[in-house]
């Protein structure tokens, strides 16, 4: 049975399904950057699930300040990367292109003439290394997944000479779910948040991609998913989103 | 034992100035340097900033910043850091955090320079000249196996805030390893400090295990609250609703203009020193 | 909870082991290997080894060693050792001590090679076809600037001693970041200890600066004294008069059977599991 | 006014003179490895010296139990001489040849088939990155100082494009000090202990080397000297070497 909630837990959802198991068998470390309440909430989701399975999976939210999510120093999450530890990872972008070349830099001549964001953090490392990363974005909109971005702050697939372990899974949407093909290098519709349509989808995305001729309706959390998520995650995501915390999960 | 302002006093125009994230910052002595007008520094962000390089920026100090990321968090964007880049105000050098980690470690050691997987096909590698692509030598059957080499960076003064120093001059620095990687990497490393403790932590096993030595430490100074409006983890949280009032009034150059009279040129240099 | 034989029992013939220096050595586990009969050990010592490696060598469990040295220190040289490099019993692999430590930070960091100053010159290089020579990739003006790349080392295990872990499984190592290093590098680190205190050491800023998180470790045992007769920092000092007795039995093939075999195959691991 | 001392004590009061300045101006650290008591006992006495001056002399010795001589860790004594951070360490060897080539590994072919030592530990490295290298034996014969050593364990002298800021500064041993040129490649005789001659020194060395016509006696220990040696350095080094500091330097 499935009930009512928010876009941001259906996303949270989502997310927590595609890491109930990790790519070389049992899911075992998955790592949240700055900026990130949903992938962050995903993660601890997955990790409660697991717990209640008897199985352990850790959690590193950069910037959280509590045990057991914190990091061991800023350098450690980039070194279990390079070590092969950690299976997933999370990234965002102010442009996403169909290729799943992110960009967190700016829009315009380099360093950003018409736009200038943050900048690149871990991303030209982390997509590299990390097995699955998993892209999110809160804007659905031609301006956000666009057909080319302008500036690789990390590029979505590499030439066979490059080393790359790792690389883009999924990307979640508050429309839809991608999936993408690395051989491809092309994503392909998965499922579609309830109110969306193939057509306003299409609409919305500003690069092409794969679709089923039927492509299911994403499936919702259950009763005791959201009870999870509004309880338990919800106080430990506070530890770093003291805000989305409250705000999106009603935490106290 | 020295002041704030003689710390920033040891921080010259052109300086290439090694400063951590967006937590243990000492921004008493970021205020004094703002207050003073120094000019041309070349900021190192470890490995990204937050207030404290936007300050900096906004206060025009800075010709040249170094860092994978400029943002105030949850706050949102950072106002002068995005105008003076888009502007061509100061210099950016794009970096991934990895790479800068990596370049301070090659200084560590003495080595000329790191290898580093990723980054090729990003654009940062396109923009950073100083970033080179070699063969990995040990790539199998002489196979083509692109490498990254990234020069050592080494800073000519690391600044930090802790959360104290021992009258023997070792600064304790709990869990931010990196710390004690920029001590190592830059030339110089100036701290402030909550608090100064008497005897010397080295000869306790507990507090050793996270101090630097005295050895790389060129001056301490006392600053309570030394992080403020920053955090300073295991001590207080950051001052949202000054970072809120900053980031709003930073919206225009006015607004900008009016925050820094107000709040820098015509202030004290922390809430402590107000008492 | 494991004990100290099932710690052993996870190190089978053959394995890539690292191990460290003289002190904090997991030696109940090297006693237990010893009285297994465990084979053709590829000992990594982190940068070299003592008594360890000595009695591992003694015992027959090696095949290869890479070690930057081996001594008993004060006490003298390591004469299983001596014997068996001479005679070729076990094949050696000579470093110097910042290599080591490079090839293992290499692997930490997922990169196949680490650059190194030095060594040019000496003739470890010509005896280690794996460390190659390249040209600094930023030589000024392409001068000609060869550097030796070390190839990343990454052991299928870490073994050391530590003075506490917790419920959780963190570990401490206080003044020891080698070890940290180590548990970074190996596929697995499996570790004894004094104590296993209740609790989150995570949770203590102070103690969490110098833990290993429960993430990197495999299995751990209590072993109060695990470290015998090899000091273990701040908790026990070498046992000088039992390394003494070793080496003058060591001195001949037939003293050190008899060493062996009153030591060993007919002794409990330690003298608190004999209590 | 000079006093009566053991062979060991004149060797730390001369190696104590050579380092009283530093290769740029003062010493700031002196580093001492394993099994280096002589050298260690050298390194704190000038450490005291200076600090009777009002000046800090860091001093670090490898394996020293106690604060402010132990290291911060294994590997920060390499970062160290990496960094430009260390003025002065010390080698010794099982051989040591006329060009300061050092031999810890062993004699007969690789890997030591007619006698097989330690090992080459941090030699490799830190004879080429510390700028003032100070080599000791005990044992001044013709088989320790030979003409070739049988194995390089790091090289006292390095071709042109060889990047090295360090390399041999002196040699010690019981009966004369010698300094190295690193022009020449060659050794030169600075001064004989009491009770050796040009002669006995040529008699006793495997390597040729430069002498003036008139070698001077070495300088022995004042009484001011020897009393800080065997009292406060006598005490400090028990800390790494308790033998040595008991049956040498009389400490109790």
């Amino acid at each position: 049975m499935t009930v009512p909630c928010r876009t941001e837990e259906l996303m949270i959802h989502i997310i927590a399904g595609l890491m109930a198991e990790g790519p070389k068998g049992e899911t075992r470390h998955i790592g949240c950057g700055v900026l990130s309440p949903i992938p962050g909430s995903a993660a601890l989701l997955t990790r409660h699930k697991a717990a209640a399975a008897g199985k352990t999976i850790k959690v590193s939210i950069i910037g959280h300040g509590a045990e057991p999510y914190r990091t061991d120093g800023g350098v450690d999450i980039f070194d279990c990367a390079g070590q092969g530890r950690l299976d997933y990872f999370f990234l965002s972008g102010g442009q996403i292109d169909g290729e799943a070349n992110v960009n967190l830099l700016g829009v315009g001549d380099y360093p950003g003439t018409t736009a200038r964001w943050s900048g690149s953090f871990g991303s030209a490392y982390l997509y590299f290394m990390v097995p699955r990363v998993i892209l999110f974005t809160l804007d659905h909109s031609r301006r956000t997944l666009v057909e080319t971005v302008d500036f690789i702050s990390a590029p979505g697939t590499s030439a066979e000479n490059v080393y790359r372990p790792g690389g883009p899974f999924a990307l979640i949407t508050p429309r839809c779910l991608f999936m993408f093909d690395r051989e491809a290098a092309r994503f392909r519709l998965a499922s579609i948040h309830p109110g969306e349509s193939a057509d306003s989808i299409r609409e919305h995305t500003g690069f092409a991609y794969d679709a089923p001729d039927d492509v299911p309706v994403t499936e919702a959390p259950d009763a005791a998913t959201l009870a999870l998520l509004r309880g338990e995650v919800a106080a430990d995501i506070a530890g770093a989103y003291p805000k989305f915390a409250h705000d999106v999960l009603g935490a106290a | 034992m020295q002041t704030t302002d003689a710390i920033a006093a040891r921080i010259p125009d052109g300086a290439k100035l090694a400063v951590f994230k967006d937590r243990s910052c000492a921004m008493d002595v970021t205020r004094a340097l703002v207050r003073r007008g120094v000019r041309d520094l070349h900021l190192v962000c470890v490995p990204t900033s937050g207030f404290q390089a936007e300050l900096l920026i906004a206060g025009g100090c800075v010709a040249t910043i170094e860092t994978s990321g400029v943002s105030l968090g949850e706050i949102g964007p950072a106002p002068a850091f995005a105008r003076a880049v888009k502007s061509g105000a100061i210099r950016i050098m794009d970096s991934t955090c990895p790479a800068i980690y990596a370049q301070l470690q090659a200084a560590e050691k003495g080595n000329p320079f790191a290898p580093l997987r990723g980054l090729i096909g990003s654009g940062i590698l396109d923009t950073r000249p100083d970033y080179k692509l070699i063969q990995n030598p040990f790539a199998e059957d002489g196979r083509d196996d692109p490498i990254v080499a990234l020069p050592a960076l080494a800073p000519e003064i690391a600044l930090f805030h802790a959360p104290f120093a021992d009258e023997a001059g070792n600064v304790w620095i709990g869990r931010q390893p990196e710390l004690k990687l920029m001590a190592h990497a830059a030339a110089e490393t100036l701290v402030t400090v909550e608090d100064i403790r008497p005897g010397n932590m080295m000869e306790d096993e507990t507090l050793a295990a996270a101090a630097i030595p005295a050895f790389y430490i060129a001056a301490i100074a006392r600053a309570p609250r030394g992080a403020w409006p920053l955090p300073l983890p295991g001590h207080y949280a950051d001052d949202e609703a000054a970072l809120r009032e900053y980031a709003a009034a930073a919206k225009t150059g006015d607004g900008l203009r009016a925050w820094l009279d107000a709040n820098i040129h015509g202030a004290p240099a922390s809430p402590a020193a107000a008492e």
